[in-house]
């Protein structure tokens, strides 16, 4: 090979060498934005209420009943079921998030949406709903009110005596 | 300027006429030209629009890596800083409204000056100097133009630099620091 | 052999296809299909004149101020999730951009930053068509689309500049504000013009909710239809001004 | 030539990137934390403790929206409400008193000031540009008891305490007027003299740190020196007398408490 050609190969050779590394820093660092992206997206502080937070007193539940509790969304029961104490379940329905009412009359929750039917244990009875209502578990406080924490779930006789 | 004529690459004879009798596969579409001034976009125009877009980027990123953007205190109608300042793209605005009548600097001005920009093809119609810088047959434009670039920077710079509390002017080196 | 039968599986169906709009470019029709089916070769032409390439000539202060452009039209829109344009919050989202989230001081600095950029190097782009005398038929509506789209530039700045709510943003705008006000009959167009503008009286909630919907929506949108519409008009007015070919 | 700048720009993104993501990684608060975790693990003392020991890093915040607060405080001052953490130094030191005001409720910066939002040492103390409330020191911090117990005799800040005495003392109230306290009218009403801002004293004839604590300390102890011509008499106090009396001022602003909030009151 020639003198000449031999350079121009290595001038080749440098130029591949060069587009290489050049592509790589180029597409690995939109890689990373791209992940940098994704990362931003996922907020590292939240300013989302507590899912521990307190209810009202024992006492502002009557015995034998349901009390639905808007803000947090969650049903007190006191008595029924051959419980004395109170138990907490949740008002979210597990098909599509809906809010079940409580029909005193039948001793059940039935959600509007699609129709499902819970029973007193919170387990479906009929509709489309795939899992129970989730019993909360619950402490008294130092102030006499009721402390739920929504993240905790507990069996249906978990129960606070009053 | 022999070469010239080398670049006829298919030299006519004067006595006959010719037609197009087949397409050639080649690599080239160029029939009965020379070599003209241009260049294929790709790679020559697109790796170097690549390479710009690259290096406006890594400056763009030193300076923020470097720098936070400025944030000041919350927003508090009833505590005006001193002297309270337009960005600095609008400093010349500001200052000409603290000569002025404020429609005067802060509107007539601008106004006048965008049109007269947007004419300025519509004026200036002789075809010389076209693609070369400050081409000296286009010294007129060019001096009247730069006194409006050196006007529309100064009064940014004075705006920026030059003023201080009470919009009152000071030398950068004396200028008072706002509590 | 084995090799091309891979390349035809992936590139001889009717997705493949449905996308390209060619088959692989491994002959000259092909290969011309692809040329001509370039979104970059529609925007410009697949020759260019070698003055275009001219650094010394351009500057690339033009192709500067569009990726300013595309960079800050990206920041933005990652910005906009974190950023809600309410007196309470605004200042609060600034801190928590800064403190919590990440990557968000430095989004939010590349898109403070890159619009001063914006700015600058529209004005210089302008300088250099100028000087250069590149306004000429047949470009002289070419250069008026530039000179909207500098002053589109620094109203998307200025829109901006109220977003974060701080002192200097407050009080740049309040002055902003009173300038327009002036605009003679004060009290009759220049009151409604200052109304129409702030949504009230004050530089206040009204005003922050109309400054964010111009500076992420109406401007950006019309700045990018100008934008096409330049480019445009650069490849249908004959390409960059050059010196007339002796 | 065009290659190998697109070799060094290409390297160049890289470092870049790799540069912002490390200085996105490396918060300063991670180190306190980490920190932190390693001093519990030290003082657990039995495995079951020692196991639930996670050195997981995350921002904390505690939310006070009556208030209008977020503090991130706790970020770093991660032993606040451990009581294991009473002889540690002041980063993780335990808060004294917690019973009576209980972080969850208060926040930290309603009484400490700061920034409460901010997640670096210098920010969040407010001491890095462009913040109006850097954090109270020593005796000042007294100056927040002020904002919700009104009382004469406040247990625990002496220095306001003796203030507000100073006040009735010394005649002040037959110049001044506070509202509630005093009716004067010859000199500037004071009722809300602690919220006026930093910008509004002139410093001129301030001899030491330009902050408006020290402003008003140097103005009681010669109010002539401060402010020519004010008919404000020089009263010779002492230092401890200035001081108390500037932490009462101070303690005098604009900030609305919410009922429930105020000393006195059950809730």
């Amino acid at each position: 090979m020639s003198e000449k050609g031999v350079r121009e190969n290595n001038n080749i050779s440098r130029r591949k060498f060069f587009l290489f590394f050049g592509w790589l820093g180029l597409l690995s660092s939109l890689a990373t934005s791209a992940w940098g992206a994704v990362r931003y997206m996922f907020p590292n502080v939240l300013y989302e209420p507590s899912t521990i937070f307190k209810i009202g007193k024992p006492s502002d539940y009557p015995p034998n009943s349901v009390t639905f509790v808007p803000d947090q969304r969650l049903f007190v029961v006191r008595g029924k079921d051959g419980f004395e104490g109170i138990r907490i379940i949740s008002s979210v329905c597990t098909h599509m998030n809906c809010t079940p009412k409580w029909v005193g009359a039948k001793n059940q929750w039935e959600c509007p949406c699609h129709g499902s039917i819970f029973n007193l244990k919170g387990e479906v009875t009929a509709g489309p709903a795939p899992k129970p209502l989730p019993w909360y578990k619950t402490t008294l406080a130092s102030d006499g009110r009721l402390l739920v924490d929504s993240k905790d779930f507990v069996k249906p006789d978990y129960q606070i005596k009053v | 300027m022999d070469k010239k004529e080398e670049l006829v690459i298919f030299p006519k004879s004067p006595n006959k006429t010719y037609g197009l009798m087949e397409l050639t596969k080649t690599k080239s579409f160029q029939v009965e030209s020379g070599p003209d001034n241009t260049v294929s976009s790709w790679p020559h125009l697109f790796f170097r629009e690549l390479l710009l877009f690259m290096g406006v980027f890594i400056a763009l990123m030193i300076i923020s890596l470097l720098f936070n953007a400025p944030l000041e205190e919350q927003a508090n109608p009833s505590n005006t800083p001193n002297p309270a300042k337009a960005p600095w793209y609008f400093l010349g605005l500001q200052e000409m409204l603290s000569w002025t009548h404020p429609f005067w600097g802060g509107i007539f001005i601008p106004t006048v000056v965008a049109i007269i920009l947007i004419l300025v093809p519509y004026f200036d119609r002789s075809q010389k100097g076209v693609g070369i810088w400050f081409a000296p047959e286009r010294k007129l434009a060019n001096l009247l133009f730069t006194i409006f670039v050196v006007l529309a920077v100064g009064l940014i710079v004075v705006g920026e630099f030059l003023r201080g509390p009470n919009w009152q002017l000071f030398w950068p080196w004396n200028m008072p620091s706002p509590h | 052999m084995k090799k091309n039968r891979l390349l035809d599986l992936l590139t001889n169906n009717r997705f493949y296809k449905s996308v390209f709009r060619h088959d692989y470019p491994d002959n000259d029709i092909s290969r011309s299909e692809v040329v001509t089916g370039n979104l970059l070769l529609h925007i410009q032409s697949v020759k260019v004149h070698k003055n275009t390439i001219r650094t010394g000539y351009t500057l690339g202060l033009g192709l500067i101020s569009f990726y300013l452009f595309v960079i800050l039209t990206i920041t933005g829109i990652l910005l906009m999730f974190y950023y809600i344009p309410s007196l309470e919050r605004a200042y609060n989202d600034m801190k928590d951009l800064e403190f919590a989230v990440s990557y968000g001081i430095i989004l939010r600095n590349l898109h403070r930053w890159g619009a001063h950029g914006m700015v600058a190097f529209v004005f210089l782009h302008m300088c250099r068509v100028f000087y250069t005398g590149g306004y000429k038929q047949p470009r002289e509506f070419n250069w008026g689309i530039g000179v909207v789209l500098l002053i589109i530039t620094l109203f998307l700045s200025l829109t901006g500049y109220l977003l974060p709510w701080d002192q200097l943003a407050f009080w740049a705008i309040t002055i902003v504000a009173k300038l327009i006000g002036t605009v003679p009959p004060e009290s009759i167009l220049g009151a409604n013009l200052s109304q129409l503008v702030l949504g009230g009286t004050i530089v206040g909630q009204n005003a922050l909710i109309r400054f964010y919907v111009m500076h992420v929506v109406v401007l950006p949108l019309v700045a990018a239809v100008l934008i096409g519409v330049h480019f445009w008009r650069i490849r249908k007015d004959g390409g960059l001004s050059r010196p007339a070919e002796e | 030539m065009t290659y190998k700048l697109f070799f060094i720009f290409g390297l160049t993104f890289a470092v870049l990137f790799g540069i912002a993501a490390y200085q996105n990684d490396k918060r300063e608060w991670k180190k306190y934390q980490t920190d932190y975790f390693k001093m519990e693990l030290k003082k657990a003392t039995t495995t079951e403790e020692k196991a639930s020991i996670k050195f997981a890093n995350e921002i904390k915040q505690i939310m006070v929206p009556d208030l209008k607060r977020v503090d991130r405080c706790t970020t770093c001052h991660m032993g606040v409400d451990n009581p294991k953490f009473g002889d540690e130094n002041k980063i993780y030191k335990t808060h004294p008193n917690l019973d009576q005001h209980p972080f969850e409720k208060f926040g930290c910066t309603v009484c400490h000031k700061g920034q409460g939002r901010a997640t670096t040492v210098k920010a969040a103390h407010g001491k890095a540009g462009f913040w109006e409330e850097p954090m109270w020191e020593k005796e000042y911090i007294q100056v927040s008891c002020g904002k919700c117990h009104s009382g004469q005799e406040v247990k625990g800040a002496p220095l306001l305490s003796f203030g507000r005495k100073l006040f009735a003392e010394k005649g002040c109230a037959g110049c001044h007027k506070i509202e509630g306290v005093s009716a004067g009218n010859i000199g500037p009403e004071l009722t809300t003299v602690g919220s006026k801002y930093k910008h509004e004293f002139d410093y001129t004839r301030v001899k030491g740190e330009h902050t408006v604590a020290n402003w008003i300390y140097e103005h009681f102890k010669d109010p002539q020196a401060v402010t020519p011509g004010t008919i404000m008499p020089n009263m010779n106090l002492t230092d401890e007398e200035a001081k108390a009396l500037t932490i009462y001022m101070l303690s005098l602003t604009k900030e609305k408490i919410p009922y429930e909030y105020r000393a006195g009151k059950k809730g």
